[in-house]
């Protein structure tokens, strides 16, 4: 063993030297200058070139050539994400592919001098940018919602429709992050995308920032793409509703509202569940067409589950149609990330929006919850808890009000309440989506 | 709407644009809940009238049409519970299977690893 | 509860309100001058506005005002379907996507004043759009070939070959109805893609029209887009076999032809089952080569299935690939029924030629067992019932023929026997199909 | 091909289309029909030469060879009703699985329904 | 049944007269005159046809009159791969589909006077067409490298990270090959993706060949597509790697050799299972960002099956994805076999650089694990037997391997040490496509 | 890099590419030996540290925490016969299987094809 490793290290040496110097190189590295001579040789490169020319090109064409700052942060940060996934659980069907799609996203290749490998997301005819066109055209989104629709029981809401209002008030958090957006000098369309953060809903924040901010002119106005930030914005604090929720829920209610145990909710029959969907189909998407695309999918993925005619079509919907889309989004979404177009100062505003729209949204829930409660007679009160279930983040904002309900009072079980608002939430921010198109488009 | 200091022209037209959209949102929800409220009721008043005809609504009290779900709820306790074990255990499952489909993408394994889910 | 309530209706009145007046305004709806006006207020949307303006401009956009009684119509229409598929049991697997399309294409939305909100099927941009390539292009029916193929067993056609001419003579239907329509003043191109209803064969019917009256130019004749008309027509009908069919086979067959047994087929070697396929595939694939796409999926899928060595691939084609087209499929075609295209004249002759259609087929697979009768001698005589299921129609003709046969003798069952046309009667629709692309495009 | 009334130029021509149309697919299912009963005898004379050349041949009957099919049939039909009864079956199924699947999108849920398949 | 007969004889003679027809007068058929002609009929359709004339016409479509030697040629290829993999079990998942892929892309169909009946996988708009970007634009082999790495379990390369250097040394069989392709005529682009076959891979083989070989201007270069050819050569080698590896094997080493005994792998922890794809991706992404769209496929693969927490993702990935497309895949690569494209002197050229390019990478696999011997202490040697496996050919160089080691000591189990080079050796040839892309491109 | 006979300036530049390429291939995995090496050494390292803190370091041999892995050859090995047995047995089954989807594409087949798998 240790003499094949003296052997290697004529291997080692060759390629720890090699690096070593383009590490060093690099620092000194500029566009202007050193670029432009890799162009150069790069289009001689049919001329002769010796072994060792041969070597330099290939080095200059290497990650370790071309690695920015912002590519190593980025690759941290897409570690960081698999490393909560994976060490606490948080979301991992998320945030593993977003993930690895950051670290994807940002190994570094060259593309001075408008020479396209065909590597990054951003650059025509990479199979990165193809799979991306589900992305910016808003087509992923609608497929989540219908293998959503095909896995989601709605009877929580149809036994206690009056939860669902809880769904409305926390959206709240969507239209003051508009507004605190537009304050920050975005503009409106791009305000808009931004607000949807406050949904608490992936998929309907990326669609809604496909459709108003996605780099084109909306409405007479030039917009960013910011989509990339949007989305991680969105699926980081979704993924951190454990962390964010609690203190604001206790900061809000008193230990005897914690403890208000609610009646558990009656049966529904098979008939009541087939309807809803229909019936909600049409309602809403009556009242805000926008959200046709998200809520026509959902409702349409519900049918084929409660239809209980249609098994294998709600069985695949919910199983390999959205695991595809689900792999093809989180990668896109993550290598979105890529550094140069990433990391500006509008990423970290929206991050900072981001997180205060989680915490409104959670606010509004909890205190529309506390003003129902005084027109609600003594039994029917409603553990304000709940409302914070009204963000979405399905499930895991419903899982945080058990979780917290359980803290106050051992025995009283929330989960199944939380469920209605939790479910209406998603309603409630894809209505939203449909609003800020209607507006704004 | 006056505010106490002045307050840019987009932004006010954002304000409007938040107050009509809130509003509508709850429109939206404010509508599906006293449609499904009436729905249920329609529904269980159907029940009610075929019972009738068949002669057996003495016999049941209401309660018993309009199950109050804790059963159900039990149900889904359990389930719940169930499935917070569940996921660690199938953390632990996968590892084995996956351990059990050692090489890799033969199309012979590829067979197997089908067969065997 | 009560107390709630009396909260609610705050909201509750406005939103009825709201909806009240829609309602009524929309009567009054003229295209030309209140169109207009909305366009205009549109176009200032960047401007001031209070917020009752903004109220008054999103109920602009509701499908309430929106809504044209074609809209209504068909959403009817789409319900009916799902009560159909839920009710019955009729073709559940594509009424419930179908009825569910109809709902979503049909949700009424602006689009005055060359407003792309991206939401209905015939918008640029807007996913249904994007779904919707798979039925304009033509890929979504050769791809439910491929599972049909990897679902479909050959065995009862390979063991008595001669039952595969019932599925030839159904096949008079198409031509008939092609007749019919060039008669009611459709074009060539259009006639043959309204023919193929008689078919009976959903994707058949798709993938032809998709070639042959796809709204373009097709061999120097304008064509209108007749894919929705006509792949509802063929839908519709196929669900509505067991309605269709018993009243024409019974008027056609005496008693003693109706309790005539036959043979129980042989049993079929793996050998057979094998090369049945490939054989096939080139054989009909070389007679009529635009039925290619059609037919070499529908052999593929048989292939895999058959050769005993791909089981996972036939087992992917046969469930997740041909589940997530049918739904892609069944919604855009639903979809694709939005009331100011769909409801026409022209659709409503489609419907009367299709119907008419299916009774020729019927009748003439019938009518050729009977003649085929002649020739057989005693102990090989078919029972003419068979011949109904020559339409295809997969399986629902088939077991027709089955219900219809054990209504004269109780213990006399034809499924196997009828199976054999019915597969045979895809081969032929989709044949027929080739040659409509030969001769008409 | 003179009728009694006058039909117009591309009638005729589709006349033209769909006879030969349909003697084309007749034609090919026919071709069809042929090849397979060729390929089944020859399939059977194969079987009856390896047969033979084993010296089994005598023992075997035509019938045995040619299996009449009366055991698949009854397989067949025994199928079909099992399918008859498993559909309805199955819908019961359904409902009660789904129901089991509580709790929505979760991933972990995700995790837990794809194991319980 | 014999009257039957008699009755059908009227069909079949009408049939078989035709068929002898046409094929007798395709002998004399000439492009320029005849062809003219037919082009004349076609465009006169409109006008009037007796049925003779129809009849005519559709004949000059089926393939019997458009059929060319090639088409017959390549249709009887197709049918021994159909043979080869049901008979001798030689990778059915990829000869069924390329098989019968080759058939359907050699069913021969009109197409002179610019007629397109959207048939041919090369005509805008065809079914094949469309299905075929996703092999054109490169997009299907990263999706199978994905579904690859949520299958492959890289254990039996990180107990023993040395074998890795085996599936190095294999690529030697790129790069000998692609000199070799310069040295027959072939330019840069063309030669570097003959070379590629010699990696054993064939999603890597047809991405490269994607990228350099497209028939577009490639660096200056106008390039002739060749995919078709470099993947058929790619999948027929590693479907015969039992037939070719054995032989070389023998040669190489001795009896001596071929008994050495290995020591058992060492168990390897679940942490290092899942830190080895993310470290592997940086590090060989970094090295060669070219490999960026086919490692990065295969580690992501790998970390949705190691983190133990996507297990629903990885489960969808290696199954209904990687089938989806392998089907899809399969099928368009043998349909690209389009004779006239297909059967011309390079594509025989590159068959026999391919053969060539097997034999040299199993001889470099075989060679240095020899040569690593001779620096590894009594106990730690390698039997060079598993050199072979470097390859890649997984899994079959790995089989092949474990096969001939039981041949000299019956008892000597060396699957397990061929996984490590096995899986190392794909590694390397997306390796060494990467470099090919930078120094191509 | 002087041949005996006169080779093209683009053959020598191929050759430049071959060998520069070949290389770097090396040089990727030989990197990643490295890497892998020094990881494990670290993992094995800190797994010790650990078991040090608790005392327990001297209970156990170096050979027991790196485990020599005889039994997870042994495994493999029947884990790889199994999968030799299991492809032919597999064959059979599908077969069988695919006899019993007796009637073909029915949505009430779809179902069932979908219910048994
Ligand atoms: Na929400
Ligand atoms: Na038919
Ligand atoms: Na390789």
């Amino acid at each position: 063993m240790f003499d094949l490793k003296r052997a290697f290290t004529v291997f080692g040496i060759i390629a720890v030297l090699a690096l070593m110097n383009i590490v060093f190189v690099q620092n000194g590295y500029s566009k202007s200058a050193d670029g432009m001579n890799i162009t150069e040789s790069h289009s001689k490169s049919i001329a002769k070139e010796s072994p060792m020319e041969g070597l330099a090109k290939f080095i200059s064409y290497t990650g370790f050539r071309n690695a920015r700052a912002g590519n190593i942060i980025m690759i941290l940060v897409g570690l960081f994400f698999i490393f909560l996934a994976i060490k606490y659980d948080y979301e991992p069907l998320l945030l593993i592919p977003i993930g690895t799609g950051i670290i994807i996203g940002n190994i570094p290749f060259f593309q001075d001098g408008g020479i396209n490998l065909q590597l990054g997301i951003y650059q025509d005819g990479s199979v990165l940018n193809y799979l991306y066109y589900g992305v910016t055209k808003g087509i992923y989104p609608p497929l989540i919602f219908l293998g959503i629709g095909a896995m989601t029981d709605f009877s929580s809401l149809i036994s206690n429709p009056k939860l669902m209002l809880l769904g409305a008030a926390a959206q709240v958090g969507i239209f003051l992050t508009f507004l605190g957006a537009l304050f920050l000098g975005f503009n409106m369309p791009e305000a808009g995308a931004i607000g949807i953060i406050g949904g608490a809903d992936g998929p309907t924040a990326i669609f809604l920032s496909s459709k108003l901010a996605n780099g084109g002119i909306i409405n007479g106005l030039e917009t960013r793409n910011l989509i990339g930030p949007i989305a991680i914005a969105a699926y980081s604090y979704m993924a951190l509703v454990p962390v964010i929720q609690p203190p604001i829920m206790r900061l809000l209610t008193n230990k005897k509202e914690r403890t208000i145990r609610m009646k558990p909710p009656r049966a529904v029959s098979k008939l009541e569940k087939v309807i809803f969907p229909i019936v909600a189909l049409i309602l809403t998407t009556f009242i805000s067409p926008g959200a046709l695309p998200l809520l026509g999918m959902l409702f349409f993925g519900n049918i084929l589950k409660e239809s209980g005619v249609t098994k294998r079509l709600a069985d695949t919907a919910r199983n390999s149609l959205i695991d595809i889309v689900t792999i093809l989004l989180g990668l896109t979404v993550g290598a979105s990330t890529q550094a140069d177009v990433f990391l500006t100062s509008q990423s970290i505003l929206i991050f900072i929006l981001g997180a205060l729209s989680f915490i409104v949204a959670t606010a509004g829930g909890v205190l529309f919850a506390k003003v129902m409660n005084v027109f609600l007679k003594e039994g029917s009160k409603i553990n304000p808890l709940v409302g914070a279930a009204g963000v979405s983040a399905v499930p895991d904002s419903a899982r945080v009000v058990q979780t917290e309900g359980l803290k106050y009072d051992p025995s009283n079980h929330l989960l199944m309440h939380a469920m209605a608002p939790n479910v209406a939430g998603v309603i409630g921010s894809a209505v939203a989506a449909g609003i800020m198109m209607s507006f704004l488009m | 709407m006056t505010l106490l200091f002045k307050i840019p022209d987009f932004l006010e037209q954002g304000i409007t644009i938040a107050i009509t959209g809130y509003v509508i949102v709850f429109a939206a929800l404010v509508v599906l809940f006293y449609v499904f409220t009436a729905v249920s009721k329609i529904l269980l008043a159907r029940t009610k009238r075929h019972l009738a005809k068949e002669g057996r609504l003495d016999q049941i009290k209401e309660d018993e049409i309009q199950i109050t779900g804790e059963v159900s709820a039990a149900i889904a306790m359990a389930l719940y519970l169930h499935t917070l074990l569940h996921d660690e255990e199938s953390g632990k499952i996968t590892i084995k299977k996956i351990s059990k489909t050692y090489t890799p993408w033969s199309s012979k394994i590829y067979g197997m690893s089908n067969f065997n889910r």
